[in-house]
């Protein structure tokens, strides 16, 4: 949770199709709810997460994505749902490219930056410790 | 029987961990922070995950990273170690819900024994003299003033939820209160995120006396001895022994009795030490710290038994299958604890060895000891036939002692251990102030 | 009492001497050979006297340059150590004559024990079951070939002034004898002056037994327990362990009542074991070692004593005040010796540390090991409740064990510690060759 | 004892004026005796010793003469005599240079070649070790 602010948290409820939002950090805790009846299977609770970014293992000019938490890397948002990103993707900054599963969580990763998903470096379902590279990316 | 555990520490005390999962061929997951990956306990256990930034509340205090990772290393246990989340009700229910193994009391019990207020009440029930002092929370300064002047001056001022001497007062007189008191409570809610306080007589010419037990949680209460850690700086013990000296044998027998009782009366499981203040020929229950403790080997060499694999087995559910009669303490122990008081790279560290000597550390040459945690580097133990044999061997342990790169409290814990006060054993929790700094007193 | 004590030795037995001399306050005087001025024996004593050049011959057998050095240092007495001087009559002499006192028997015990012939028709007259064997000097093949026939084969040849398994030679039968018999003399004159030969029916299935005493001349004989010395390597012990697995107690029993009885007759004083062959339900004196031997910490370790200071009680002329019940043997220990089977510069040395585990050792970081000595470079001791417990934590603590720039036999006991048949206990001394030499020759 | 041999042996015995002379060392042992009632006071036995040359903190064209045994070192042959060589003193190979006492026996220590006495580096009555510097010569 490295340098969210209310803004950036509620942008990101607002571009994504959570119905209830809680977050929690050493400063600050944080309930959301959006007042519809849309809510989103397999996941209990989200947590918007944003990545920090390590200069690790890049090459020329790409940057390195890292895990955040400790927890089961996944590519798609549900078993059966297409991936969040795929390589040669443009993202966003504040767009989710991927979950982490922990303790039948479902974290939501956002890109911090504009960039283009150059390499996914960690397995679908494998476990990612904290700091564990994630995404190659080029910075747009 | 546990099979595999996830280590929730790091310095001496995983290192430590690690050795009795080795022995009993238990598989050991360590978890690290960032600026821990070089550390031994990584090095040491079989598997090792980072769980977060420099900051304890990031990594060793993250819970959620901590059992996540230790469900995904398809650990089945969770030993805490001491500090960080050891006596942490919360988290040892999160274990539990995880459907994993707390290595250490039962949640609800860790909560009660927590609260001091409650814990006291519970000595009372079982007969174990308490000091005089207030049953409910204190309630502002006023209050504060009528309860000290029914126990009688000097007080001490205890955060109700806290330990480790933080947020603790001692009030000297009535006119100090109304500045102390507020000082105690912020502490308190600073600290514990609960700003009860309690309010105790404070005896000023006390030995620190602690009873070390290990239950199983189904009838079982064994006693692994006492231990005398009356010398302390500012609250935190510096050194510990087993037996305690000029403490009359009659008066630890009796604390022994009613520190099982207590246990055997709560349906205690796992190791877990009960606290006293002993003055006058008197005894003063303290309170219940629900957890291994840092100086446990000194209890660990007086009964020749490893206190970490009780724990691991009891809470594998094996009742145990040791009687009291069977635990045989011979000899005398003493630990010193060798802190850093500065931060900086270990270039040359050579350990004491031989005849008698004990020693835990995560120390090794090169490993950076930074500002982030605790500040012990090692602890040494001695075991010997007789007090005055150890005294002597931990003479000869200290001056061999090898630390370079950093300061530590190396001369002065020799100080202590030389002094007179010391070897005549009659001292009390104020030993440090009379040995170490009237003598900073006399150098300047 | 002993005030100020000359070591007459190096590597780690010196350094284990003068731990115990600080933990007794006695002043400290270590010797040492031109190659040696940088051993931690050196550094550690409180001060060092060099006495020749790297040849033991020059320096820690230079007897003359020893006591002078002893005498100038206003020294009140000598230690041997082991090995080197420990067990020559002649050196015990020249100290007391210079004197001194002398850490060990009297000269007179030395001399009578260090003959084989005649320590064991000693042990014949103390109803202690004797092998079959020549009680005279064997003049000639001719006559060794008649007592080979009345023993029986195999018989074993050994240096009747000698020890250490230097000279002994295994006659399987008689035409071996025109050849081996001649090595034998020439290798017992070349070793200790001295070409008698003692013939014993050799064991095949036996274990190393020995028990340690410590006796103060004047009646007292107290015993810390038997061990079982046998995995050796050519003779050469590597393990050592207390009790003994696999044997009867009232076997062991009997053997130490045998060695108590042996040394109350000659009127033994100081430290020494008696060494069995233990076979098919029956045990057969060996031989005395009047000395301290490197497994002593096995028998520190079960009793919780400290027998160099017990020697220099002893020397000292102080009655022992210890009865033999008061010696209370608990748990299980294992000594795993750390063998250099090259020569070099320790580029990293991490001793083991942690619960259960001792280290005695001489080497730190940068300090060389040349090939002037004995190769032993450090003892991993350990004392835990059981022998299963003293086994897991050996392991343990020999995966710990960090030793480079030179290459020694850490992995070679490893695989002992950790076979089959070692964890059994039903081994006898041809352990090493089924273990070790068996595996080799799978591996090529 | 280096390099002894029985010639060198009994060429220093004629020099010197002791009446019996036992020397062992690892290789041999040999006792000489004088026929004459002569004896020297202070000394039981007399050894000669040759030292061994260490070139050990010596100033530019100097060397060190270092002790063979540990003892007592003197520069005189018994309490009242003069001492067997001062500063300055030029001496023959053989000569004696000073006396070490070691297990009440007095140990006579012979210049290994020509040398002038630079410096004498122990202090009467003093304790050297083996290799120690006793004197610094200046070979000629």
């Amino acid at each position: 949770m490295y340098n969210l602010d209310l803004q950036t948290i509620l942008h990101a409820f607002e571009h994504y199709p959570a119905s209830e939002l809680e977050l929690s950090c050493a400063s600050f805790t944080i309930k959301i709810k959006r007042n519809s009846g849309e809510n989103l299977p397999h996941v209990q609770t989200a947590e918007i997460t944003k990545a920090e970014t390590v200069e690790h293992r890049k090459t020329q000019d790409t940057s390195i994505i890292t895990s955040p938490i400790v927890g089961t890397f996944y590519l798609t948002p549900a078993p059966d749902a297409p991936p969040h990103v795929q390589v040669g993707d443009a993202v966003d900054s504040g767009s989710v490219i991927c979950t982490i599963e922990a303790m039948k969580m479902m974290n939501q990763l956002e890109a911090e930056y504009p960039c283009e998903i150059v390499r996914v470096l960690a397995g679908q379902g494998s476990m990612v410790e904290f700091g564990q590279p994630l995404f190659e990316v080029k910075r747009r | 029987m546990i099979r595999s555990l996830l280590i929730a520490n790091r310095g001496e005390i995983a290192v430590r961990i690690i050795r009795t999962c080795r022995d009993m061929g238990i598989r050991s997951v360590a978890v690290y922070s960032t600026v821990d990956n070089n550390s031994m306990h990584v090095q040491m256990a079989d598997e090792a995950v980072c769980i977060g930034g420099p900051q304890s509340a990031e990594s060793y205090l993250n819970s959620k990273n901590i059992i996540t990772a230790a469900c995904l290393k398809r650990c089945d246990a969770i030993h805490p170690g001491v500090g960080f989340l050891a006596e942490n009700a919360h988290f040892a229910e999160s274990v539990e819900k995880a459907g994993l193994i707390f290595v250490g009391p039962k949640p609800e019990t860790i909560a009660l024994l927590g609260d001091k207020i409650q814990a006291k009440r519970l000595a009372k029930e079982a007969q174990i003299p308490v000091t005089d002092g207030n049953e409910m929370p204190i309630e502002g300064v006023q209050e504060a003033l009528r309860v000290a002047q029914a126990i009688g001056y000097p007080v001490i001022l205890k955060a109700a939820a806290g330990g480790g001497g933080r947020g603790m007062r001692i009030v000297e007189h009535p006119r100090q209160m109304a500045e102390l008191f507020p000082v105690a409570v912020r502490e308190a809610t600073a600290f514990f995120a609960n700003g009860s306080i309690l309010m105790e007589r404070y005896l000023t010419k006390a030995k620190h006396i602690e009873v070390q037990l290990v239950a199983d949680g189904s009838g079982s209460v064994l006693c692994f001895g006492e231990r005398d850690c009356s010398v302390q700086q500012r609250h935190q013990k510096l050194i510990e022994e087993s037996p305690a000296a000029k403490v009359d044998r009659t008066l630890i027998e009796h604390m022994v009795q009613c520190s099982r009782d207590l246990f055997s009366r709560i349906g205690y499981r796992g190791a877990g030490t009960v606290e006293y203040l002993v003055s006058n020929g008197s005894y003063y229950f303290m309170e219940v710290n629900s957890r291994l403790q840092v100086e446990h080997p000194v209890s660990e060499a007086v009964s020749s038994s490893d206190l970490v694999r009780l724990q691991l087995l009891v809470a594998s559910g094996i009742p145990l299958s040791t009687n009291q009669s069977e635990i045989l303490l011979t000899g005398h122990a003493l630990e010193c604890r060798i802190n850093a008081i500065s931060t900086g790279k270990i270039t040359r560290f050579i350990p004491p060895l031989g005849p008698y000597v004990r020693v835990d550390t995560h120390l090794y040459d090169g490993i950076e000891v930074g500002p982030y945690y605790d500040h012990l580097l090692a602890k040494i133990i001695v075991h010997a036939p007789t007090r005055n044999q150890s005294i002597a061997t931990m003479k000869r342990a200290l001056q061999e002692l090898v630390v370079e790169g950093l300061s530590t409290n190396q001369k002065e814990q020799l100080a202590i251990i030389d002094s007179p006060q010391f070897k005549n054993g009659a001292f009390d929790t104020g030993i440090y102030r009379q040995t170490i700094e009237a003598q900073s007193c006399k150098n300047t």
